[in-house]
C-alpha cells in the first residue's frame, strides 16, 4: 500500500493541487485535509501547500495557525510525523512555532517570481534524505514575504546543529544567511519558501529536482524510522 | 448617520402622488428624451431607485448605446462553427475544445479606475473579469493583461505603472491564477488615460455551462459573497446625498472599490461546488452596475418577474438608502437563482467556506421586477426595459481631418542609419527602448506557475496551458493591440492586431479557434472617434469572417480622452487556440547548436507606424503594413502541422521592432548565439527593422531543412534561410556587417523598466 | 529628537479585507465580543535634533507618501518629549 | 462601545525595508531632517457594548494574533470615551 500524504486546504490555499500532483507523481497517495478537520484521516505525512491562507491578513500564516487542523498537525509533528511546509506552508509552520524564525516582507519590497537556485545543505531530514548534501537544485520561488529572519542566537544554533536545509545561491529576498529552508530539531518538520512541487515535470517546471522531496519522505516512511 | 427611513424613502406610491417632483436625471447622465421615455414606460415619474437603475443601465458602459449598431456586424459576419457554445450577449463566449471540455475567455477594460487608484483599479479589473468566467460555469485557469501608459519618463507613469502592476499581481496571485502573458506599451497618447485591459480564461465540462436566466417561478434569489458597501456609487450620490451627512468630507463616497481576492477565491470554489452539485438554476456576476445590472439582466433573461426585499442584503455601511444598495459596486459578489428545495443546501455549503449567502428574493411570473425596502415598494419596472431596451444611437461618423496629411507623411522617407556601425547601434537602441525592452520587472511580479499546468508563459509569443493531464490537450492565448497602426488606419490596424494575435497563437503550434476583443477609444460624441470605432469594428468583423473564427465577446471602453485629445484608437485582440497535446508546443529560443535559422514570410520596405520610426524619429505617419489574412491562415496551418513533427525546434513571431528585435529576444532567451547571413541583395536596414506582417522566425533541427522547405513551398509560403545557431558564437553575428556580444545585448535589453522608473 | 507618529487608516466606507479576516479569526481565540477590526499603518518618524517645522513637514510626508487620499485618511501626532506637542487632527 | 488600539512595530533589530524606502524618498519631497522612519501596524478594535475584560481580551488578541513575538512588539491602549482608560504599556 502506498504512503498517504495529507495536503491541507485552508481557505486561500492555492498550490494544493500542485502538491497533490507532486505526491502522485512520486508514487504516493494524496489525501485532502480541510482546515476545519480535527482528525488527520490516518495520513503518514502532511504537506502544507503555498497560497494566501485567509488572505494572508495581518501576517502570512498568522490566522491559519489557529485552524483546527493545525492543532492536530502540531500534536502529530511532536510525535514524529513528517510535515513539510512550502511557501505559505512554511510561513504557517513558523507562525505555529513548529519552526524557528519568521518570514517577512522581501527586502526589495516586491513579490517576485523567479526560478531559484538552491543548495541542499543536509540529508538529515525526513524530506531531504535522498539528496546528496551540497546538491544544487532549481525550484520556482514566488512570494512577497519570504525573507527569513531570526535572532543571531537562533541562526547560530541552526547552523551549529545542521538545521539549515536549503540555502539560496542567489538570495532573492534578503533572507538572513541566504536561508531558504530550515528544519526542527528532530528533522521531521521542514519548511522552505521555493516550491519543489512546481519542479516535478519537465513540461511545466524549471527542473524535476523537486520530486526528491516527496521521494525522500517515502523512503523515510518505508524504513519506519525517524533519524 | 442613521436616518428615519420612513420619511426619506421614495416609493412607487410617493412617485404616483408627486408626479411633478424635480428629479436630477441630467446629473445622472440621462438625456431629456431618455427621461421622458422612462416616464412613458412606467406611466409615472420614476422613484429615486428606479431613476438610479435606469441611469446606470442606460449608460454607455452598460447599454452600449453608441457601439451597438456597429457591434452587430460581429453577429452578422461571424462564421458559423459548432464549437461556439455561447457567444456575444453572454458573460463570456464559450467554445468547445472536444466532446467533453469547453473553454470560456473574455477581455475587459478597467481604464479609468486604474488611473484614479492604480492598484485597486487594476486589481478590481482582474476580479471583475474572473467573475464573468465563473458565471459561465467555468473554473478560471489563467489571466493576462494588456497595459498602456504614457511616456515612461513622465512622473505620472511612475505613479500609475507600479500601482497597476501591483494590483494585477496582488489580485491574480492571491486568487491563485497564473498570469500567462500580456503586453505593455508606452505612448504619450495614453498619458491621461492609461489602458488596463485584463483577460481571464476558464475551463468547464460542457455539461456545466451555466445560464444567467432567472427562470422558474418560486425559485429563490440568493446573493453570495461580500457585504454591500458604499463603494463605487459615486455616480448616483446626487440622489439624496444632502440628507446623508453633515460633513461633506466624510461623505466622499468613493468611485473606487477595494477588492478582496481572498473572498474571490472562496467565490470560485463555492460556485464550482454548487454547479457540480446541480444546485443552481441561473447565475450572474455582480460587476460594474452591481445589483441593478444583475437583477435586471437575470430577470429579463428568465421568466421576466422577480421580487426582492432589499433590506435583506447584508450591508457593510450604515444608513444606506435603497438606491445606494442597488447601485453599489462592492466587489466579490454573485447572484444565484436556486430551487427553493435546494436553497438550504446552497446556504450551508457557502457557509462551510466562510462565505456569506443570503436569500433576498424570488422569481415571479409577474413580468415585473419589484424591489421592496422594509415593506415599501421602491422599484416596480419591466426588467427588459432596463436590460434590453436601452437607447440606441446612430452617432455621426467623420474621418479625422488630419488623416490625409498623416498618410502621406511616410516613415519610409525618414533618414536611415547609413553605416554598419549605425545599424548596430540602432539594434541596441531599439532593444533598450521602452516598448521593446525586457518586461520581466513587471512579469516577475506575477505568479505564472500555480496550478502546475502552465506550459508557456511570458516571454513566449502566447501563453499555453494544459487542460487535461491525461490527454495533454491544451490552449494557447495571445493578447495584442497596436494603437499606432490603428491611428494610421483603424481598419487595417485592427486587422494587424488580429493577425498578430492569431499568428502568436499559431507560432506555439496551436490552432486558433476564437476571438475576444476590448475596444479602447475616445469619446463617441466625437465623430472622428466614432469613425475610427466603426472602421476598427468592421476590420475585426471582416477579419474574423476571413479567418473563419468567431468573435465570441468583448468589451467597449469609450471616453478615453483628456480634453479634446483622444487616445490612439486601440482595439486589443485576444485569440484563443487549441493544441491537441501541449508536449508538442513550439517554444521561443534557438534550439540546439547547429540548427538552421530561417524566416518565413516576405519582408517589404514597411516602416510607417514602426517602432523604429517611433524610437529614432518620434514619428507617426504614413500607412501601416499590409495585412494578408490568406497568408496568415496558411502560415498557421503550416505551424500546426510542423508542431506535430520533429521539424521545428523553436519559432518566434516578428512584430514590433522586426527581425532585429526577434533575434535579440531569441538570443536572450537561449544560451546560444546566432550567425546570420542576410540574403543577397537585401538591404540590411530594411531587412532588420521593417514591420511587414505575416513573418515568423523558425529554428529547424539539422537534417529537417528540406522537409520544412517543401512544406512551405507546397503552401506557397516563402522561406529564406538566414543562418545557424551556434554555441561558440557570442550573441549576434551578422556576417559582413557587425557583431554584438551577448553581454552587450543583455545590457541593452534587460533591466530597463525598473531603471527608467527610478528603481 | 522629535518623534512624530502618522496613523494611516482606510476610510470607513472602504472595505478592509484584512480587518475582516482578523475579525473572523477571533472566535477561535475565544474572543467573542468584538464588533469590528480595522487595520492601518502606524508610521514613526524621527526627526533630527535641529529639524524645523516638524508638523508641516510631517503633513507633507503623510499626504504625499504615506497615505493614499483616494482611500485613506491620516492623523499626525507629535509625541510627548518633543519640542512641539499635542495630537493634531486629520485635515 | 469601547475602542482599543493595538500598535504593532517591528523590533528595532529587524530591517524595515518599507521604512527605509520612505526615508530614501523624503529628499524628493524636499524633506531632509529625518533620521529614521519605521512602519508598523495600527489595529483598531471595537468591542461590543456589553463586552467584559476588554483589556485582558485585547492583550490576548495582540499577543496571540496581532503581533509575532519573534519579530514584533506591541502596545495596547484603550481609547478615551471607553469605560476603561489610559494607555497600557507593552509586556
Ligand atoms: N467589442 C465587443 N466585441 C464583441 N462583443 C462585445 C464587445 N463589447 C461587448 N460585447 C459583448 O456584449 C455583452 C455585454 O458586454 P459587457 O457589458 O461587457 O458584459 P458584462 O455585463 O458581462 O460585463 C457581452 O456578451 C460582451 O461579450
Ligand atoms: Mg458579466
Amino acid at each position: 500500500m502506498s504512503a498517504r500524504i495529507g495536503i491541507v486546504t485552508f481557505p486561500g490555499s492555492l498550490d494544493d493541487r500542485d502538491a497533490a500532483r507532486a505526491v502522485h507523481l512520486a508514487g504516493a497517495e494524496p489525501v485532502g485535509l480541510w482546515h476545519d478537520d480535527t482528525a488527520l484521516a490516518g495520513v503518514d505525512a502532511v504537506f502544507l501547500p503555498g497560497g494566501f491562507s485567509y488572505g494572508d491578513a495581518l501576517r502570512c500564516g498568522a490566522i491559519a495557525r489557529f485552524s483546527q487542523v493545525m492543532d492536530s498537525i502540531k500534536r502529530a509533528a511532536g510525535a514524529g510525523m513528517p510535515v513539510v511546509g512550502v511557501c505559505n506552508g512554511f510561513q504557517v509552520l513558523c507562525e505555529s512555532h513548529l519552526l524557528p524564525g519568521a518570514l517577512v516582507r522581501n527586502a526589495h519590497l516586491r513579490y517576485r517570481n523567479r526560478p531559484a537556485r538552491l543548495r541542499v545543505e543536509t540529508d538529515r531530514t525526513a524530506w531531504t534524505r535522498l539528496y546528496e548534501p551540497g546538491t544544487e537544485v532549481v525550484f520556482p520561488a514566488k512570494h512577497g514575504e519570504g525573507r527569513y529572519v531570526a535572532d543571531e542566537a537562533t541562526l547560530d544554533e541552526l547552523e551549529r546543529t545542521g538545521r539549515v536545509v536549503f540555502r539560496y545561491l542567489d538570495n532573492p529576498n534578503g533572507s538572513m544567511r541566504d536561508i531558504a529552508g530550515v528544519t526542527n530539531e528532530a528533522g521531521n518538520v521542514v519548511g522552505l519558501m521555493p516550491h519543489p512541487e512546481h519542479a516535478v515535470e519537465a513540461l511545466t517546471g524549471p527542473s524535476t529536482d523537486g520530486l526528491g522531496v516527496v521521494a525522500s519522505v517515502l523512503t523515510h516512511l518505508s524504513e519506519g524510522v525517524s533519524r | 448617520m442613521t436616518r428615519d427611513l420612513n420619511v426619506a424613502v421614495d416609493t412607487v406610491g410617493v412617485a404616483d402622488a408627486t408626479p411633478d417632483e424635480k428629479q436630477p436625471w441630467a446629473e445622472l447622465g440621462l438625456k431629456d428624451d431618455e427621461y421622458q421615455r422612462i416616464r412613458e414606460i412606467l406611466g409615472r415619474r420614476p422613484t429615486q431607485s428606479e431613476l438610479a437603475m435606469y441611469s446606470i443601465m442606460w449608460s454607455e458602459h452598460c447599454s452600449y448605446k453608441s457601439s451597438r449598431v456597429h457591434l452587430r456586424q460581429f453577429g452578422q459576419k461571424n462564421p458559423k462553427t459548432p464549437r461556439l457554445l455561447a457567444g456575444i450577449g453572454e458573460n463570456a463566449g464559450v467554445v468547445a475544445i472536444d466532446e467533453n471540455i469547453a473553454v470560456t475567455f473574455k477581455v475587459e477594460s478597467h481604464n479609468h479606475p486604474s488611473f484614479v487608484e492604480p492598484k485597486q483599479g487594476a486589481a478590481t479589473g482582474v476580479g471583475g473579469i474572473i467573475r464573468d468566467i465563473i458565471a459561465m460555469g467555468a473554473r478560471p485557469i489563467a489571466v493576462m493583461d494588456s497595459l498602456r501608459f504614457g511616456a515612461i519618463d513622465h512622473p505620472d507613469t511612475a505613479r500609475v505603472l507600479p500601482g497597476v502592476v501591483d494590483g494585477i499581481g496582488h489580485y491574480g496571485n492571491c486568487v491563485g491564477l497564473p498570469n500567462i502573458g500580456g503586453e505593455t506599451y508606452f505612448d504619450p497618447s495614453y498619458q491621461g488615460n492609461p489602458l488596463v485591459n485584463a483577460l481571464a480564461v476558464g475551463v468547464l465540462p460542457r455539461a456545466r455551462l451555466q445560464s444567467m436566466q432567472a427562470s422558474g417561478t418560486g425559485n429563490v434569489v440568493i446573493l453570495l459573497g461580500a457585504k454591500t458597501g458604499l463603494d463605487g456609487i459615486g455616480g448616483v450620490s446626487v440622489l439624496g446625498s444632502a440628507s446623508f451627512s453633515e460633513n461633506a468630507e466624510d461623505d466622499a463616497r468613493p468611485a473606487v472599490q477595494v477588492g478582496d481576492p481572498f473572498t474571490e477565491k472562496l467565490l470560485i470554489e463555492v460556485c464550482l461546488e454548487l454547479f457540480d452539485a446541480g444546485l443552481v438554476v441561473g447565475v450572474q456576476d455582480l460587476g460594474g452596475a452591481g445589483l441593478t445590472c444583475a437583477l435586471s439582466e437575470t430577470a429579463a433573461a428568465g421568466d421576466g418577474g422577480m421580487h426582492v426585499d432589499l433590506e435583506l442584503v447584508p450591508l457593510r455601511a450604515e444608513g444606506m438608502e435603497p438606491h445606494d444598495i442597488l447601485a453599489s459596486e462592492s466587489q466579490e459578489r454573485m447572484l444565484l437563482i436556486v430551487d427553493p428545495a435546494k436553497a438550504e443546501e446552497v446556504l450551508a455549503r457557502s457557509h462551510r467556506w466562510g462565505l456569506l449567502a443570503t436569500a433576498i428574493g424570488t422569481v415571479t411570473g409577474s413580468g415585473r421586477l419589484v424591489v421592496d425596502f422594509h415593506g415599501q415598494t421602491v422599484v416596480d419596472v419591466p426588467p427588459k426595459s432596463l436590460a434590453d431596451e436601452g437607447p440606441v444611437y446612430h452617432r455621426p461618423l467623420a474621418e479625422p481631418n488630419d488623416l490625409g496629411l498623416i498618410s502621406v507623411d511616410r516613415a519610409e522617407t525618414l533618414p536611415r542609419p547609413a553605416t554598419d556601425e549605425e545599424i548596430r547601434q540602432t539594434v541596441l537602441d531599439m532593444a533598450a527602448s521602452p516598448n521593446l525592452c525586457d518586461k520581466s520587472w513587471i512579469t516577475e511580479q506575477y505568479d505564472s506557475s500555480v496550478f502546475g499546468n502552465t506550459v508557456l508563459a511570458t516571454p513566449h509569443d502566447a501563453g499555453v496551458v494544459r487542460l487535461d493531464e491525461r490527454t495533454g490537450v491544451g490552449i494557447a492565448i495571445s493578447l495584442d493591440g497596436n494603437g499606432r497602426f490603428a491611428r494610421l488606419d483603424p481598419y487595417v490596424g485592427a486587422q494587424l492586431s488580429l493577425a498578430e494575435a492569431y499568428r502568436n497563437v499559431a507560432v506555439t503550434g496551436a490552432t486558433p479557434i476564437a476571438i475576444s476583443d476590448c475596444l479602447n477609444f475616445g469619446s463617441p460624441e466625437d465623430p472622428h472617434v466614432m469613425w475610427q470605432f466603426e472602421r476598427a469594428v468592421t476590420g475585426i468583423a471582416d477579419g474574423a469572417q476571413k479567418l473563419g473564427i468567431p468573435v465570441t465577446g468583448g468589451n467597449v471602453s469609450f471616453y478615453n480622452q483628456t480634453g479634446r485629445d483622444a487616445i490612439h484608437p486601440t482595439p486589443v485582440l485576444g485569440v484563443l487556440g487549441v493544441i491537441d497535446d501541449v508536449a508538442r508546443r513550439i517554444p521561443l529560443g534557438l534550439g540546439k547548436t547547429g540548427d538552421t535559422i530561417a524566416l518565413i514570410g516576405t519582408t517589404l520596405d514597411e516602416l510607417s507606424g514602426s517602432e523604429w520610426a517611433n524610437v529614432v524619429h518620434g514619428h507617426l505617419g504614413g500607412v501601416p503594413p499590409k495585412v494578408d489574412l490568406d497568408h496568415e491562415m496558411k502560415l498557421a496551418e503550416l505551424l500546426a502541422r510542423l508542431a506535430g513533427t520533429e521539424q521545428l525546434a523553436a519559432a518566434h513571431d516578428l512584430s514590433e521592432g522586426g527581425l532585429a528585435q526577434a533575434m535579440v529576444e531569441a538570443i536572450c532567451h537561449s544560451g546560444l548565439g546566432a550567425q546570420i547571413l542576410l540574403p543577397e541583395g537585401a538591404d540590411p536596414f530594411t531587412y532588420l527593422f521593417s514591420e511587414s506582417s505575416g513573418r515568423v522566425l523558425v529554428v529547424i533541427p539539422r537534417g529537417q531543412e528540406l522537409a520544412v522547405r517543401t512544406a512551405c513551398e507546397q503552401r506557397g509560403l516563402p522561406i529564406t534561410p538566414l543562418g545557424v545557431t551556434d554555441a561558440n558564437t557570442d550573441g549576434l553575428h551578422l556576417r559582413d556587417h557587425f557583431d554584438i556580444g551577448r553581454a552587450e545585448l543583455e545590457a541593452a535589453w534587460k533591466g530597463r523598466i525598473g531603471a527608467r522608473l527610478g528603481e | 529628537m522629535a518623534r512624530v507618529v502618522v496613523d494611516v487608516m482606510l476610510k470607513s466606507e472602504i472595505l478592509d479585507p484584512q480587518g475582516e479576516a482578523v475579525l473572523g479569526a477571533l472566535p477561535r481565540l475565544g474572543v467573542g465580543d468584538v464588533a469590528s477590526v480595522r487595520i492601518g499603518k502606524r508610521v514613526e518618524i524621527e526627526f533630527d535634533e535641529h529639524a524645523q517645522n516638524i508638523e508641516e513637514q510631517s503633513r507633507v510626508i503623510a499626504d504625499q507618501l504615506l497615505a493614499n487620499p483616494v482611500i485613506e485618511n491620516f492623523t499626525v501626532s507629535i509625541e510627548q518629549g518633543s519640542t512641539e506637542t499635542g495630537p493634531v487632527g486629520a485635515p
